[in-house]
């Protein structure tokens, strides 16, 4: 335990003075350490997962890492042969190359010696495993399936509608904030009673509307009705209230029409908020997947969500290429989060939600 | 890393100003126009302005279908659109309340509809209470005098970015027959469990994987308020040699409270709004013990073989009632201890 | 340039009225300080003339042209604001220039006076900083140049010194009338402290719950107070009130009677006296002095406080709480009693309705009978 | 042009999404294997030979085509061809080819027998082909039996006697289950019209559950409930949602699966070498042998804006070799009566177990009974599968006592013929 451990060790004990494990640095680790395995576990697993053949998919036991079996090349045999090893029935094990399995008995080879056959039953054999990454699940989709058509779809939706978000919602942030006038009350209530309506509620009646007026199969579709999202209304005019009337009086002086006062005045003092919605807009619009596979039935069209979706038949699914895609889709997310994050506790902490 | 990070709000400004350039344009373009427009409106008038296009947009893509669900509700039939579709007054309605027996849902007609009733009621109560006991917990400890503390925050934070449907797949994975998780119980020598397949076990798992998937969001909002707290409140504590769990009692949870308000309000909503992680995880069953109110109006309105969007629009309705009481408690709540705080 | 006339301004917020028929002439080149209590209406008044309020009744003119329905932007006005109110986002350059370049001034004219305003203030060193990176003096200043840089009709300041400490507001008072003197130009100036509103004022408007009690210079003010509530407010310490009733008057002479008895003889002038009448005598703490004669009142004394070059001491007196500032060091203690002489000391007499019947001059050699 | 046309110009493209052009026909396509990549190349080749039309293939996801094009549909809106399952229920929305093929006696002479699956009740219209025809069968694992040293039963032993076979195989080789079947109501009408039932009444409309089904049903639950079919499958889901227990078998953790002929492709490349395996067809009951038949079929959409560019599409694609060609690739069965009457399909696998089952699916697509063959193209089919598999789900989770079920299933069908107000 050097200096490094007592580093990352740093506890409270009664405010770091203390020699002793306080009870809470033990409860502090333990619960820790746990997240990072609970939290980030599952996530690593998936990753590892997205590299295995079809087959080590539907293997049980499952293992962490891809592994495959080690193939050789025998004199004698066209094909590689799979390589095993053997318990012999004198005792002892062997590694061997399996030629053909006829029912339960195999019959196998020495690599080295490939003139004689050797029976064995197949309960008394276990694969030699090799770790191998199957990368023909990222690259086979990235040819077959459209993935710079479906990547480009999905960051046109995303980006118009997270953009069309910021913009919409702050203006009518900056309308129920900053300014008093009839029926301000009303809007507000309407906003925070729809803050719980659920997609699936309104779908029927809501593709009804899209079909009608000409979006249906149209990215217009997906996007516009997420734009007006109440959350970003919320968010935004909680933090906006926190923005002083002051400044804007004397915007007002200052010769500034009301359109300047909200993107030079309103707009970058409400920066971290909007940074808070962007994010969540981004993460939301890059994940979502029921609407827009409902409004987009055309190839060009798809997103990457929906285009993964079509790895789903009726009778089967191919794991292999929906859990590299959706790795494949999670970097983008991760990638938001990571260069952002330090605006989300700020952000949070001054939207009002405190 | 050091020095990424110490040229990073430079680059992030010369970026920003590219960006802005053009933007600024647009924005002064448009100025013209609307220095004209307050002209006309005044300076109030504006206000419409600005509300204008989330109005329309928010009434044709929420209100217009709400009310029309409404309508929807008193129709019958499978026709899609509300054209083709017959005038049954509140038929639907009172299929949905035909029962037995209203404490037994098998007595009832539509007994899918009062299953799903029964689930949500309940892991709405079990998921919000554990999810914000843990929450608090780890904002707590988040709180502590912690090295690399914004990495943990990560940790905590990273399952709110993935999409539901990864979050139910990947815990599929862990929790089926064959899943990671009896292997690791076979491994250790215990006995595998079929966690999916228990009614009890299935519903629990449906339990743990939401909070898993949105737990850190409200410890993050937990986080911030913590940290609003007055560091001199403590060390006033501490100066009467007040007991660690009286400091908590006495002020870390009053002072927390209107952050707890929030997190309880928004963790309500969500978990009434339950359907997508759970749904890929147990597509609601064994038998029906996993399938709330969302999957029962999807799959009745739009899902399911021979669709009913009238009877789904009648169950949304009713859902939407109760959302909108939620809605109400949580402002006469807020209202009343913003006045508190006035007082 | 830089008259404003108010005639019958009312303002409500809804159903509440929070200016009632205010009437007032500013002269060009005047600086006008609006002082009361707060809640008196004072900050809304200036509001209401910066545009930032709608009046709701009356007529505001600036040079002569009626401005109700122009907006704030328009009227040529610049506001200085208690808390400033600079952009946090921009710098001290940009904020300076915001609002000339709202007006589509050329950049050149711009860079010009925002130099000039920045090497008047002496804020040049830190043009480049943001308004978080200031310094609360700083800050104060670039305020008040976002507002020269604008060469406005008249400057409206709301409280500028309010978040200043002591010192610097002492001497930022002292620069601000230096630079009124070098601008000349109007300048109407919010505050509730009275100290402020009689270094800086040409002319005090004293305002009490949406009315205006009292204008004029600040001596007038402090002489000739109108009623009791501008006689309290300015001069400090406070005034000292005691009842007291006029038992008989003759032209020229009128015997007041305090209570405990205690009699002094006054010059009403020409004011309107009738025997028996109730009335409050005021009289400031700083012209009360020490008598010998063990017939003037006498004063118990309670808190002493010795501030050097004076002695402040608190008192009763019939009952009535009594202030005295006393010149030099006086060595009383707590307990002590003392003879105050009210005779040598201006009188401020007021009637039942609180306004000033007459003032005295003090010493007027009249014996106490 | 100027700026601001190109930007309106810009603006008007994005707003209006893409038109569809003269010659285009879209194709919405599911797959459940490699089926997509077949269709792609003979896409490609079609369009080589009519250079005039554009087909576009859009892969969408199952659920897509369960859920969402009958709701286009209704709109009006839709593909112009599509690969559909519910053919009969949606058969008011295809288009009549009749007057547009070249020559509609070669249709009806090769897919006359099964156009009644996809048209309007008494039409004559031909509305698509069977891309593939399905049937369901058994597969047992042969190297577990092998091993247990069972005999498999013969190609006419019964249920009960592969349930007592695959149970001495589960025992003696630890598998956790030794049978299991789909959880879809189109698998498990297979066994229950061997035991004799009939869903449809005299009127054609369904008929409340008769013994038949109530026998075998009650069998599957006892049976469950002892173990010997998996229960998993079944509790897995709510409502009457599709899960296969594939990957079960795939893992040799089942004796015997039920499923069908779509599954040998899946089988040949996931199990590989890790086992043997053959295909078994149905097990008899006291009524029969049957098992369900069923598949895809391509069908044209009413809606379409180019109705001769996609008649020649279906003509092209409906052409003895291109059916052979895609049967062959896709190891599915054809249901192209010339295909079928020459015979010798060249499936193209190297995997004899696979080309065996094939042999059998088709061998055993012999003894399918006639209430079997009537039920594709019923139209209450769906909706008494969906359930049974329902309710039956959750006598299997243990919420609804077996009677109760039956009742259920009865009150449900009835109620959804109700709903339709047909």
């Amino acid at each position: 335990m050097g200096a490094a451990a007592r580093f990352i060790f740093r506890r409270r004990g009664s405010n770091g003075r203390g020699k002793g494990w306080h009870w809470t640095d033990i409860v502090t680790w333990v619960w820790l350490v746990c997240g990072l395995l609970i939290m980030f576990g599952p996530a690593v697993w998936l990753g590892f997962s997205s590299f295995k053949t079809p087959a080590a998919l539907a293997e049980f036991p499952p293992t962490i890492l891809p592994y495959v079996t080690q193939e050789v090349r025998v004199e004698g045999y066209d094909k590689p042969l799979a390589l095993y090893e053997a318990t012999l029935e004198g005792g002892g094990t062997r590694v061997l190359a399996e030629v053909r399995r006829i029912g339960i008995v195999s019959q196998m080879v020495d690599p080295n010696a490939p003139g004689e056959i050797i029976k064995v039953n197949i309960a008394d054999r276990a694969p030699v495993r090799t770790m191998s990454f199957a990368t023909e699940n990222y690259t086979q989709p990235f040819v077959q399936f459209d993935f710079v058509q479906y990547l480009w779809n999905s960051v046109f939706v995303t980006v118009m509608a997270t953009l069309i978000t910021l913009v919409v919602n702050s203006m009518a942030a900056f309308a129920l904030s900053k300014y008093e006038f009839r029926g301000r009350s009303v809007a507000m209530l309407i906003i925070l009673a729809t803050l719980m309506v659920p997609l699936s509620v309104i779908m029927v009646p809501l593709y009804s509307i899209i079909s009608t007026i000409g979006l249906f199969n149209n990215l217009w579709g997906v996007i516009l009705p997420t734009v007006a999202t109440p959350t970003g209304v919320f968010i935004l005019r909680q933090y906006m209230l926190t923005i002083p009337d002051e400044l804007i009086d004397a915007a007002r002086m200052d010769k500034a029409s009301e359109w300047q006062i909200y993107w030079r005045i309103v707009l970058p003092l409400a920066a971290p908020a909007l940074a808070v919605l962007a994010i969540f807009s981004v993460v939301w619009r890059w994940n979502d997947f029921l609407w827009p596979l409902i409004v987009l039935s055309r190839r060009e069209l798809y997103t990457l969500q929906v285009g993964l979706s079509i790895y789903a038949g009726e009778l089967n699914v191919q794991w292999h290429f929906i859990l590299a895609m959706t790795v494949v889709t999670m970097i983008p997310v991760v990638l938001v989060f990571i260069f952002l994050q330090r605006f989300i506790t700020t952000g949070i902490a001054g939207a009002g939600l405190k | 890393m050091t020095p990424i990070a110490s040229s990073s709000p430079a680059s992030n400004r010369r970026l920003g100003s590219i960006l802005f350039v053009p933007v600024q344009f647009v924005m002064t373009l448009i100025d013209a126009p609307l220095r004209a427009l307050q002209k006309l409106t005044g300076i109030s008038g504006m206000a419409m302005f600005f509300l204008a296009p989330n109005m329309l947009i928010f009434g044709i893509f929420v209100l217009l279908p709400l009310a029309i669900n409404f309508v929807y509700s008193m129709t019958g039939g499978t026709a899609f659109f509300l054209a083709d579709r017959t005038f049954i007054g509140f038929d639907q309605y009172s299929r949905l309340f035909e029962c037995g027996n209203y404490l037994d849902p098998l007595s009832c007609q539509e007994d899918a509809f009062w299953t799903a009733v029964g689930n949500t009621a309940w892991f709405v109560v079990l998921q919000v209470t554990l999810m914000i006991l843990m929450a608090l917990g780890t904002a707590l400890i988040l709180n502590r005098d912690l090295r690399a503390r914004s990495f943990w925050r990560a940790v905590f934070f990273f399952p709110v970015l993935l999409s539901p449907v990864v979050v139910g797949l990947i815990w599929k994975w862990i929790l089926q027959r064959q899943g990671l998780l009896n292997f690791a119980l076979f491994e250790m020598g215990l006995e595998p469990h079929n966690w999916l397949t228990d009614r009890t076990w299935a519903f629990a798992a449906a339990v743990a994987v939401s909070i898993w998937a949105h737990m850190g969001f409200y410890a993050l909002i937990l986080l911030a308020g913590l940290q609003a707290i007055p560091k001199d409140l403590y060390e006033a504590a501490e100066m009467d040699g007040t007991k660690a769990a009286r400091v908590f009692w006495r002020i870390t949870l009053p002072l927390l409270a209107p952050n707890l308000l929030v997190v309880v309000v928004l963790a309500l909503i969500k978990a009434v709004q339950v359907f997508d992680e759970v749904y890929v995880l147990t597509g609601g069953g064994p038998g029906t013990s996993t399938m709330f109110l969302t999957q029962y109006i999807y799959e009745t309105g739009f899902a399911s073989q021979l669709r009913n969007p009238g009877l789904a629009a009648a169950a949304s309705i009713l859902m939407g009632l109760v959302l909108v009481v939620l809605t109400l408690f949580q402002l006469g709540i807020g209202r009343r201890t913003e006045g508190k705080r006035k007082r | 340039m830089g008259q404003i006339k108010l005639t019958n301004v009312k303002k409500s917020f809804g159903a509440v009225d929070v200016l009632h028929d205010i009437n007032l002439h500013i002269d060009d080149g005047e600086l006008v300080v609006f002082v009361g209590p707060s809640g008196c209406g004072k900050s809304t008044l200036l509001r209401v003339i910066a545009g930032l309020e709608k009046v709701t009744g009356g007529s505001l003119e600036i040079d002569g042209r009626r401005v109700n329905d122009v907006t704030a932007a328009e009227r040529g006005l610049a506001m200085v604001f208690q808390s400033y109110a600079l952009y946090p986002h921009m710098t001290v350059r940009q904020n300076l220039a915001f609002g000339l370049e709202n007006s589509k001034m050329p950049k050149a004219e711009i860079a010009e006076r925002v130099g000039e305003a920045a090497r008047m203030l002496e804020i040049e060193p830190y043009m480049d900083r943001r308004p978080g990176q200031l310094s609360g003096g700083q800050r104060q200043r670039v305020a008040i140049g976002r507002a020269i840089v604008r060469r406005p009709v008249a400057f409206l300041l709301d409280e500028p010194l309010s978040n200043l400490d002591a010192e610097l507001r002492v001497s930022t008072r002292a620069e601000l009338a230096a630079l009124h003197a070098r601008l000349s130009s109007t300048m109407i100036y919010v505050t509730h402290d009275q100290v402020e509103a009689m270094t800086l004022a040409d002319r005090i408007v004293v305002m009490r719950a949406g009315r205006i009690e009292q204008v004029g210079t600040p001596l007038e003010l402090y002489n000739m107070p109108a009623n009791r509530f501008v006689a309290g407010f300015i001069g400090a310490p406070h005034m000292n009130f005691l009842r007291g009733d006029i038992v008989e008057h003759t032209p020229g002479t009128a015997i007041l009677s305090l209570a405990g008895g205690y009699r002094i003889a006054v010059d009403p002038g020409t004011a309107p006296v009738t025997d028996g009448q109730k009335v409050t005598v005021g009289v400031r703490p700083q012209h009360l002095t020490v008598s010998r004669d063990t017939a003037s009142p006498k004063v118990r004394l309670g808190l002493v406080e010795a501030l050097g070059a004076e002695t402040v001491v608190h008192g009763e007196i019939y009952g009535e709480r009594l202030m005295a500032v006393l010149p030099g060091q006086q060595g009383y203690r707590p307990g002590d009693e003392i003879h105050l002489d009210l005779q040598a000391a201006p009188l401020h007499v007021f009637d039942e309705q609180d306004l000033r019947l007459f003032s005295t001059a003090g010493a007027k050699a009249k014996a106490p009978v | 042009m100027n700026k601001k046309s190109i930007l309106a110009g810009l603006a008007l493209a994005l707003l209006t999404g893409t038109a569809a052009n003269a010659g285009d026909v879209r194709v919405m396509w599911y797959s459940d294997g490699v089926e997509g990549e077949v269709m792609k190349d003979l896409v490609n080749r079609f369009m080589e030979e009519n250079p005039g039309i554009n087909v576009i293939l859009d892969n969408v996801a199952y659920s897509v085509i369960k859920e969402q094009l009958p709701v286009q549909l209704e709109a009006g809106n839709g593909p112009d061809v599509a690969r559909v399952t519910a053919i009969k229920d949606l058969a008011k929305h295809w288009l009549d080819l009749r007057p547009l093929v070249k020559d509609p006696a070669y249709w009806d002479e090769n897919f006359g027998d099964k156009a009644d699956w996809m048209r309007p009740d008494g039409s004559d219209q031909i509305s698509g082909f069977m891309t593939q025809l399905t049937l369901t069968g058994g597969f047992a694992n042969k190297t577990l039996f092998d091993q247990a040293g069972v005999e498999m039963p013969g190609p006419k032993a019964t249920w009960e006697e592969w349930a007592a076979a695959a149970k001495k195989v589960a025992d003696s080789q630890q598998v956790p289950y030794p049978m299991a079947i789909d959880r879809s109501g189109h698998r498990i009408t297979a066994p229950m019209l061997s035991y004799g039932a009939n869903y449809i009444g005299e009127d054609g409309k369904p008929a409340p559950l008769d013994q038949g089904a109530k026998d075998f049903l009650t069998k599957f639950v006892n049976w469950t409930e002892e173990g010997v079919f998996a229960k998993d499958v079944w509790v897995s889901a709510a409502g009457n949602t599709y899960r296969a227990a594939a990957d079960d078998f795939i893992n040799g953790q089942l004796a015997f699966y039920y499923s069908g002929s779509w599954q040998v492709a899946n089988l040949a490349t996931k199990i590989g070498n890790n086992f043997d395996w053959v295909a078994t067809g149905s097990p008899c009951g006291p009524a029969a042998c049957t098992g369900m038949p069923g598949g895809a079929a391509l069908v044209a959409v009413k809606y379409t804006k180019n109705p001769k560019d996609v008649a020649t599409f279906m003509d092209w694609m409906a052409q003895e070799d291109i059916v052979r060609e895609f049967s062959e690739r896709t190891l599915f069965l054809p249901a192209h009566k010339g295909v079928v009457e020459k015979g010798g399909l060249n499936f193209e696998t190297e995997n004899e177990q696979a080309k065996a089952a094939l042999g059998t699916f088709v061998e055993a697509s012999k003894s399918t009974s006639e209430t079997a063959l009537k039920l594709p193209a019923w139209r209450w089919a769906d909706t008494v599968y969906a359930a049974i598999v329902t309710r039956i789900g959750q006598t299997l989770a243990g919420e609804l006592p077996l009677e109760d079920a039956f009742a259920r299933i009865d009150a449900d069908i009835a109620q959804k013929v109700k709903d339709t107000g047909l």
